[in-house]
C-alpha cells in the first residue's frame, strides 16, 4: 500500500478533530477528500505532515510508519503540500521560494558554499534550470524577482504548488487549491494537476470546489465532525445518501 | 543576621516589585521589553530629587512628581516610538526602547551633571530591633507604599473597566479589538502605568539609597527584568512576587555565598527560568 | 567578478607584506606664535562623568594659569579634551588620535587604569607621554616607559593605612568591602597583606560589582565577623552609599578608607554617616599651605565646588607636564619623557612627586578623620 | 548595471587596499580598523537576527570569549596568534552550540533574553574567575602578532582586518545565495512551510547561531592581539547592544546593511567629538529617529521587521501545536 492512515484521532481539548480515520491512498491517483466546513480536513493534512501530532493511530507511507516523525523527515520521505491559508515566503522572490523548495534535492555543505566549489555551480546551476522550469509551467517565469506577497492571489496559489513541487514529491497534498480562483483559472488548474498524475505524482487534495473535484478525483472520500463517512469514486459520492444528508444539514444550520 | 538579611531583601524587593510590575504591564499587553525602564527609574528619581530640593521637602510631593513624571515619559515613549511600530516586528520597538534609555540617561547627564546628588532622607529613625536586626522606619514606609501601590494596581486592573480592558488586550488583542475595546489607548495606558510605577519606583529608591544619578536605573534595570521573568512576565502578581523573591534569594546569596557572585543569581535565574520554566512562577501557559 | 575580487585581495596581502613596518606621523617643528597643545583624555560622558569633569576643569585651570604667567618657553599652552566615556576602545582610540598629531606634544589621563592600560600600547609605539593622574593599576607604570602615575601605587599607600589602623587607632580586627574592578582588589588585597603583617586579623572580605547600589546584604554578613572596624575600598560615592546603609542598618563602627575617599562629595552624600571616618590623603583642601588655599579658592570661584583628590592630581599632571617641558628646554615628545622621568621632588599639591624608575610616583601621606561632617586633619587632634 | 556595480565594487576595494597610503594617518587608519572589527561583528549578527529571524542580545559574549581564548592561550602557553586566532572562534562556536541547543528551542524573544542573561552571566564569571582571566585586572601585554617573522605594524592589521572583513562578507555573501541561506530566510519567513520544504528548523537554527558566534569569536581573537589589553567591561551588555543597534540601524537582513551601520556607529561619534556631550544624545535620538521612521533600518530588507504583528501572533500559535 503506497499511503495508509489506521484509525487517526486528534483531538483538542475537548473537540475530537479527527475521530479514527482510516484512509488508502492509491498510488498514481488523485485522491480528494471533501466534507463541510470546519470537518476535520485540514487537521487531517497536518497529522499526515507531522505538523499536528495525531493522539492514536498511525500513518503509514510506502510501508513505513511516519507517524511521530517531525516535520522535516516528513518532507523528506517525499510528500509535498501546500497550505489552505497560502503561507509562501512573503519576503523571498518568487524564484527563491521554489528554490528554498528544492532544499531536499540539494546535497551543498557548507565547505561547498562558502569555497563555492564546483560541486556548489553545478548544483545551483541544476536547481536554478528545475526551477524556472517550474516557473514556466505554472506560467510565473516573468515574475521570478518579484516578492512573493507582490503576486496576485491566484499566482501565489500557483507559486505554492511550483515550490511543493520543486522538491519531486511522491505524495502532493493540496489543500484547496482553487479556493479564490475564477472559473478560468479552476479549468488550468484543472488541466495541471492531471498532468501531475500523468508524471506519476499521487494526489491527496482538500477541495470545495466540487465540479473540480468530480471531474479529477479517482476516489473521493467525505469527512463530517471528523469521522470519514463515505468512499468511492465520483459517482458513487454522489448519490450516497449520508453525504447528502451531511451538506444539507449543514446547510440548514 | 537571618531576619536582617530578611528585611534588607523584602526592602530592596519592594523597589524591584514595582519595576518589575512595569516590565510585566507592557509586556502583558503588548509582549515587548521595555529596555527604557531603568532610564525612567532614573528620571523619576530625579524628579524627586528636583521637588524636595526646590519645591518642599516631603516625600509625597516628591512620590508624586516621579509618578507624574514617569507617567508622562510612559505616554511619550508609546506615543513617539511604538505608536508608529504597533504593525511592525517587537525587535524593532526593543531597539527603539534602548534608543530611548540611552537618550534619557544622556540627557540627564547634559542637564542635571554627571555628579551624583543626594537625596535627604525621611524617616530615618529607627522603629526596632527584631532578633538583632534593625529595622528604620523609612523600610516600613517603602514596603507599605510598594504593597499599597501593588493594591492599588490589582484593584485597577481587576475591579475596573480600564483594567478589563488590558486584561483582555493582554489575552487577545485582535478579539479585544473586535470586542470594541479600544485597544490603542489601552496600550497607552499600559505604557503609562508602566512608566508611573517605574517612576515611583525611582523615588522610592533614591530616597532608600540617598542618592541619585544619571546612571542609577541601569543595573536596577536588568536586574527587575530578572525578577520579573522569574515571577512571570505576563503576570502581575508573578512580577510582585519575582521582585521580592530575587531580592531575597540574592540577599541570602551574598551571605551564602560572596557578594561577588551576586548579580550571577539574578541572571542564572533568568536563565533557567526562561529554559525550563519559561512562563515564570505564576504566569499563565496560555498567554506567552 | 569573484576572480577579480580574488585579485584584489591577494593584492591586499602582498600589500600589507610589503608594508608591514610603515609607520607615519612623525612629529614636525610647529610654528611658534601657535600654541602647543596637550591631550586630555578623560570620561566626560558615562558612569565616570563626574571624575573626568574635575579632571578637564583643574586641567583648564593650569593651563589658565601657566598662560597667565607666560606660558612655557614663551609659548602658550592650549588643551584638547577627548571624551573616552569610560570605555577601553574610545581611550584607545583617542591616543591613537593624539599621537597621530604631531600638534600634541604629550597626554594627561586616563581615568580609570583600564583606559590606560588599553591605551598604553599606542602611546608606547608612538613614544608620547601618557601621564595618568589616577591610574593605580601595578601593571600600568611599568607597562611601559611612556606611562606615568603621579597617585601613588597602593602598594605604597596601604602599608601607611595599615599602620595608621593598627598603631595610631589600635584596631585589631577589620572586615573589608571592596569593589571589584582593578583598583579595588588591588586596595583591598595590599591593605589586608600589610595589615596582617603588623598582627592584625582580617575578619572578613567581600566586594561588590561597579553599578551595585545595595550593600546591605554584604554589610549585614561582615557586620556577623565582629570587626573593630571596617576598611572601604571604594570611591567617595560609593563609600557614602555604604556608609548611609550601614548607618541604616544601626552599625556603628569606626571606617578606614584609601585617600579615594577623601572628597566634600563623601561629605555630602553621607551625612552623619560618614563621622568616624579615617583616612590618609596627600591633599588636603583645608590645608593652610598657601598654594592650596590659592587653588582651592580658585577652583571654587571658577566652578562652585570644593576641589577633591582626583581634582588636585590632575591640576597636578599639568603643573608638572609643564615643569618637566620648561626642564626639557623643549616640546620634543622624547625630551618631555626625560625630564619627565627625571622628575624629582616636584612640589604638587597632592604632596611632592618624585617617579621610581618605573615611572610610579613615591607619595607622602597624611592622616585625616572626618569628624562632624567635616574632614579634619587627625594629629592635630 | 551589473558591469556598473562591477566597477563600482572594484573602486571601493581599489581605495580600501590604498587606504593606508592614501590616507597615511594613524588615527584615521585606528578608526579604520574598529569599522572593520564592528563590521564583522554586525555582520555575523545579522546572520542571526537578520536572516534567520531571531534575536540573540547576548553577542557580546562570544566577542568576548574568542578574545579571551586567543589572549590567554597566547599569554599563558606563547602560542602563535595563527594558533590561537582560529582557536578564539572554535571556542566562541563551541559555547554558541552549547547555548543554541539549550535555547533555541524556545520563541523567539525568549531565546533573546537568554542570551542577554548568558552575556552577563560571562562578564561575571570572567570577572570572577581571577586564577584563569585575572578578573578584574584584566589582561594586559598581548603579544602582537607576526608574520614571517615581522611583527604587525599598524598597517598590517589595517589588511589582515581588511582582508578579514572581505573574507567574511564574501562568505556571508554566497552564504546567503546558497540552500543553506535560502533555508535561513525561510525559517525567518515562515517557520511552518519551512519545515515542510525539509528544513530541519533547530538545526539550521543552531547552524546559524554557531556561525555568529564563530565569527564574533574569531573577530575577538582579532580584536585582543589588536588593542593588546582586554578585560571583562569591554564585552558586556552594552557592547552586545551597540553591536545589535549597528544591525538594527543599518538594515536588518541585507549584506549591506550591518557594515553600513558599523561604519555609520563608528565613525559618526568620532567626526562629533565636538559636541562632546551631546553626542550621545544625538546618538539616541537618531536611533529612535531611524527606527520610527524606517523599521527596517536604512538599507534593510523590509521583511524581517515590517511583518505585522498578527502574522507572529498565527505563527506563535501553531508552534504550540506542534511541540
Amino acid at each position: 500500500m503506497f499511503f495508509q492512515m489506521r484509525k487517526v484521532r486528534k483531538t483538542f481539548g475537548g473537540l475530537v478533530a479527527v475521530n479514527d480515520v482510516d484512509l488508502d491512498v492509491q498510488q498514481g491517483t488523485i485522491h480528494a477528500v471533501i466534507g463541510p466546513n470546519g470537518a476535520g480536513k485540514t487537521t487531517l493534512f497536518n497529522c499526515i505532515t507531522g505538523l499536528r501530532r495525531a493522539d492514536a493511530g498511525e500513518i503509514l507511507f510506502e510501508g513505513e510508519n511516519i507517524t511521530d516523525l517531525p516535520t522535516h523527515r516528513i518532507a523528506a520521505k517525499g510528500i509535498g503540500r501546500t497550505f489552505q491559508n497560502i503561507r509562501l515566503f512573503p519576503y523571498l522572490s518568487v524564484l527563491d521560494n521554489v528554490k528554498v523548495g528544492t532544499h531536499l534535492l540539494n546535497p551543498t555543505t557548507l565547505w561547498d558554499t562558502a569555497l563555492k566549489s564546483s560541486r556548489f555551480r553545478k548544483l545551483e546551476k541544476e536547481v536554478e534550470d528545475l526551477c524556472m522550469e517550474l516557473l514556466h509551467q505554472t506560467g510565473l517565469s516573468e515574475k521570478k524577482d518579484q516578492y512573493a506577497r507582490n503576486l496576485p492571489y491566484g499566482e501565489q496559489r500557483k507559486l505554492e504548488i511550483a515550490r511543493a513541487l520543486a522538491s519531486k514529491p511522491k505524495l502532493l497534498l493540496l489543500d484547496e487549491p482553487a479556493a479564490g480562483m475564477n472559473p478560468a483559472e479552476t479549468a488550468e488548474l484543472d488541466d495541471f494537476i492531471r498532468s501531475l498524475k500523468a508524471k506519476g505524482i499521487t494526489i491527496l487534495l482538500i477541495e470545495h470546489d466540487m465540479k473540480l473535484v468530480m471531474s479529477i478525483a479517482d476516489t473521493i472520500s467525505v469527512i463530517d465532525y471528523g469521522v470519514k463517512i463515505a468512499e468511492g469514486s465520483a459517482s458513487e459520492i454522489q448519490s450516497n445518501e449520508r453525504v447528502i444528508e451531511a451538506y444539507l444539514g449543514k446547510r440548514r444550520n | 543576621m537571618i531576619v536582617q538579611q530578611l528585611i534588607n531583601g523584602i526592602t530592596q524587593g519592594s523597589i524591584f516589585a514595582l519595576l518589575a510590575i512595569s516590565f510585566a504591564v507592557i509586556y502583558g499587553v503588548l509582549r515587548l521589553v521595555n529596555f527604557a525602564t531603568g532610564a525612567t527609574y532614573m528620571m523619576g528619581a530625579f524628579a524627586g530629587w528636583l521637588t524636595v530640593r526646590y519645591i518642599s521637602q516631603n516625600i509625597f510631593l516628591a512620590m508624586l512628581a516621579g509618578l507624574c513624571t514617569g507617567w508622562s515619559i510612559g505616554f511619550l515613549i508609546e506615543k513617539v516610538a511604538i505608536k508608529s511600530l504597533r504593525g511592525v516586528a517587537r525587535i524593532a520597538s526593543l531597539i527603539c526602547t534602548i534608543g530611548f534609555s540611552i537618550f534619557m540617561i544622556e540627557i540627564a547627564t547634559v542637564i542635571f551633571g554627571a555628579e551624583t546628588k543626594a537625596m535627604p532622607s525621611f524617616f530615618n529613625e529607627k522603629a526596632f530591633t527584631l532578633g538583632g536586626a534593625t529595622v528604620v522606619w523609612y523600610q516600613l514606609f517603602l514596603i507599605g507604599t510598594a504593597v499599597t501601590i501593588l493594591l492599588l494596581l490589582q484593584i485597577l486592573i481587576f475591579k475596573t473597566k480600564a483594567g478589563l480592558a488590558i486584561r483582555t488586550v493582554s489575552l487577545d488583542f485582535k478579539t479585544a479589538g473586535l470586542m470594541g475595546i479600544n485597544v490603542d489607548r489601552t496600550i497607552s495606558l499600559a505604557f503609562s502605568l508602566g512608566g508611573a510605577t517605574a517612576g515611583i519606583a525611582g523615588v522610592l529608591g533614591s530616597v532608600y539609597y540617598n542618592i541619585v544619578n544619571p546612571t542609577m536605573g541601569n543595573l536596577q534595570g536588568l536586574k527587575s527584568f530578572s525578577a520579573a521573568v522569574f515571577g512571570g512576565l505576563t503576570s502581575i502578581p508573578g512580577a510582585i512576587l519575582g521582585g521580592y523573591l530575587l531580592a531575597i534569594v540574592e540577599n541570602f546569596g551574598v551571605q551564602i555565598v560572596s557578594g561577588g557572585y551576586r548579580d550571577i543569581i539574578g541572571f542564572v535565574i533568568l536563565v533557567g527560568f526562561l529554559l525550563f520554566r519559561p512562563r515564570g512562577l505564576l504566569g499563565k501557559k496560555t498567554s506567552l | 567578478m569573484s576572480k577579480v575580487l580574488r585579485a584584489i585581495l591577494l593584492l591586499a596581502v602582498v600589500l600589507g607584506v610589503v608594508s608591514n613596518g610603515y609607520a607615519a606621523g612623525k612629529q614636525e617643528k610647529a610654528k611658534t606664535d601657535e600654541p602647543v597643545y596637550i591631550a586630555l583624555t578623560a570620561p566626560i560622558t558615562g558612569d565616570y562623568a563626574e571624575y573626568g569633569n574635575n579632571f578637564k576643569r583643574s586641567v583648564e585651570m593650569a593651563i589658565d594659569k601657566i598662560n597667565a604667567s607666560g606660558g612655557v618657553l614663551g609659548r602658550k599652552l592650549a588643551v584638547l579634551v577627548g571624551d573616552s566615556k569610560g570605555d577601553p576602545k574610545e581611550s584607545a582610540t583617542l591616543a591613537q588620535k593624539w599621537t597621530s598629531d604631531p600638534k600634541i606634544v604629550a597626554q594627561i589621563g586616563d581615568f580609570t587604569s583600564t583606559c590606560c592600560l588599553a591605551a598604553q600600547p599606542i602611546y608606547d609605539q608612538a613614544g608620547m607621554v601618557q601621564l595618568s593622574p589616577t591610574a593605580s593599576h601595578t601593571k600600568f607604570a611599568q607597562g611601559s616607559k611612556w606611562s606615568f602615575s603621579i597617585v601613588g601605587t597602593q602598594a605604597g599607600e596601604q602599608p601607611f593605612i595599615a599602620d595608621y589602623a593598627y598603631n595610631k587607632l589600635g584596631f585589631r580586627k577589620i572586615a573589608v568591602i571592596h569593589i571589584n574592578n582593578d583598583w579595588g582588589v588591588d586596595t583591598a588585597r595590599y591593605f589586608t597583606d600589610n595589615f596582617k603583617k603588623l598582627g592584625g586579623t582580617i575578619t572578613a572580605i567581600e566586594n561588590y560589582f561597579d553599578g551595585e547600589k545595595d550593600f546591605t546584604a554584604i554589610l549585614t554578613k561582615l557586620r556577623a565577623s565582629n570587626p573593630d572596624a571596617l576598611f572601604m575600598a571604594a570611591m567617595y560615592n560609593d563609600g557614602a552609599s555604604i556608609s548611609n546603609q550601614r548607618a541604616k542598618l544601626g552599625w556603628n563602627l569606626p571606617v578606614v578608607g584609601p585617600s579615594s575617599l577623601y572628597s566634600e562629595q563623601l561629605l555630602k552624600l553621607g551625612g552623619d554617616s560618614v563621622n568616624n571616618l579615617y583616612t590618609v590623603v596627600s591633599f588636603f583642601a583645608d590645608d593652610p599651605k598657601p598654594e592650596i588655599r590659592a587653588y582651592v579658592t580658585e577652583f571654587e570661584k571658577r566652578y562652585g565646588l570644593k576641589p577633591n583628590f582626583h581634582a588636585a592630581l590632575a591640576y597636578d599632571a599639568m603643573m608638572l607636564l609643564a615643569d618637566a617641558m620648561k626642564r626639557a628646554g623643549s616640546f620634543d615628545r622624547d625630551k618631555i619623557r626625560e625630564a619627565l622621568q627625571a622628575t624629582k621632588d616636584f612640589p604638587g599639591l597632592a604632596g611632592s612627586i618624585t617617579f621610581t624608575e618605573k615611572g610610579d610616583a613615591i607619595k607622602q601621606y597624611t592622616r585625616v578623620m572626618v569628624k562632624n561632617n567635616k574632614f579634619e586633619l587627625f594629629d592635630k587632634r | 548595471m551589473k558591469k556598473l556595480q562591477k566597477v563600482a565594487i572594484t573602486l571601493g576595494i581599489l581605495i580600501l587596499v590604498s587606504f593606508p597610503y592614501i590616507v597615511p594617518n594613524p588615527y584615521l587608519v585606528r578608526v579604520a580598523i574598529m569599522c572593520g572589527i564592528y563590521m564583522v561583528l554586525a555582520s555575523s549578527l545579522n546572520i542571526v537576527i537578520g536572516f534567520t529571524g531571531m534575536f540573540s542580545l547576548g553577542h557580546g559574549a562570544f566577542y568576548g570569549i574568542g578574545a579571551y581564548t586567543s589572549a590567554l592561550l597566547a599569554l599563558n602557553l606563547h602560542w602563535p596568534f595563527w594558533v590561537t586566532f582560529p582557536l578564539g572562534g572554535v571556542m566562541a562556536a563551541l559555547f554558541g552550540v552549547l547555548i543554541g541547543v539549550a535555547t533555541l528551542r524556545l520563541r523567539q524573544i525568549f531565546l533573546a533574553f537568554t542570551t542577554l542573561g548568558f552575556g552577563e552571566i560571562t562578564r561575571i564569571l570572567i570577572l570572577n574567575w581571577d586564577s584563569l582571566t585575572r578578573g578584574p585586572m584584566g589582561l594586559p601585554g598581548i603579544p602582537i602578532p607576526t608574520f614571517f617573522g615581522m611583527r604587525f605594524s599598524q598597517v598590517g592589521y589595517y589588511y589582515f582586518i581588511l582582508l578579514f572583513t572581505g573574507l567574511v562578507v564574501l562568505f556571508i555573501y554566497r552564504l546567503y545565495h546558497s540552500r543553506i541561506g535560502r533555508a535561513f530566510i525561510a525559517i525567518r519567513e515562515d517557520e511552518v512551510a519551512a519545515s515542510h520544504m525539509g528544513i530541519h528548523l533547530f538545526g539550521y537554527k543552531t547552524l546559524a547561531f554557531t556561525l555568529s558566534c564563530a565569527i564574533a569569536g574569531l573577530v575577538g581573537a582579532f580584536y585582543a592581539h589588536f588593542a593588546r589589553f582586554i578585560s571583562a567591561d569591554q564585552f558586556g551588555g552594552n557592547e552586545s547592544f551597540a553591536i545589535l543597534t549597528m544591525v538594527a540601524l543599518g538594515g536588518t537582513g541585507s549584506i549591506i546593511g550591518p557594515l553600513l551601520g558599523a561604519a555609520v556607529l563608528i565613525i559618526f561619534p568620532e567626526m562629533f567629538r565636538f559636541l562632546a556631550q551631546f553626542r550621545m544624545v544625538i546618538y539616541g535620538a537618531i536611533l529612535i529617529f531611524v527606527i520610527v521612521v524606517k523599521p527596517g533600518g536604512i538599507v534593510g530588507v523590509r521583511g524581517v521587521f515590517e511583518k505585522p504583528v498578527q502574522a507572529i501572533r498565527a505563527k506563535r500559535s501553531h508552534q504550540k501545536g506542534g511541540h
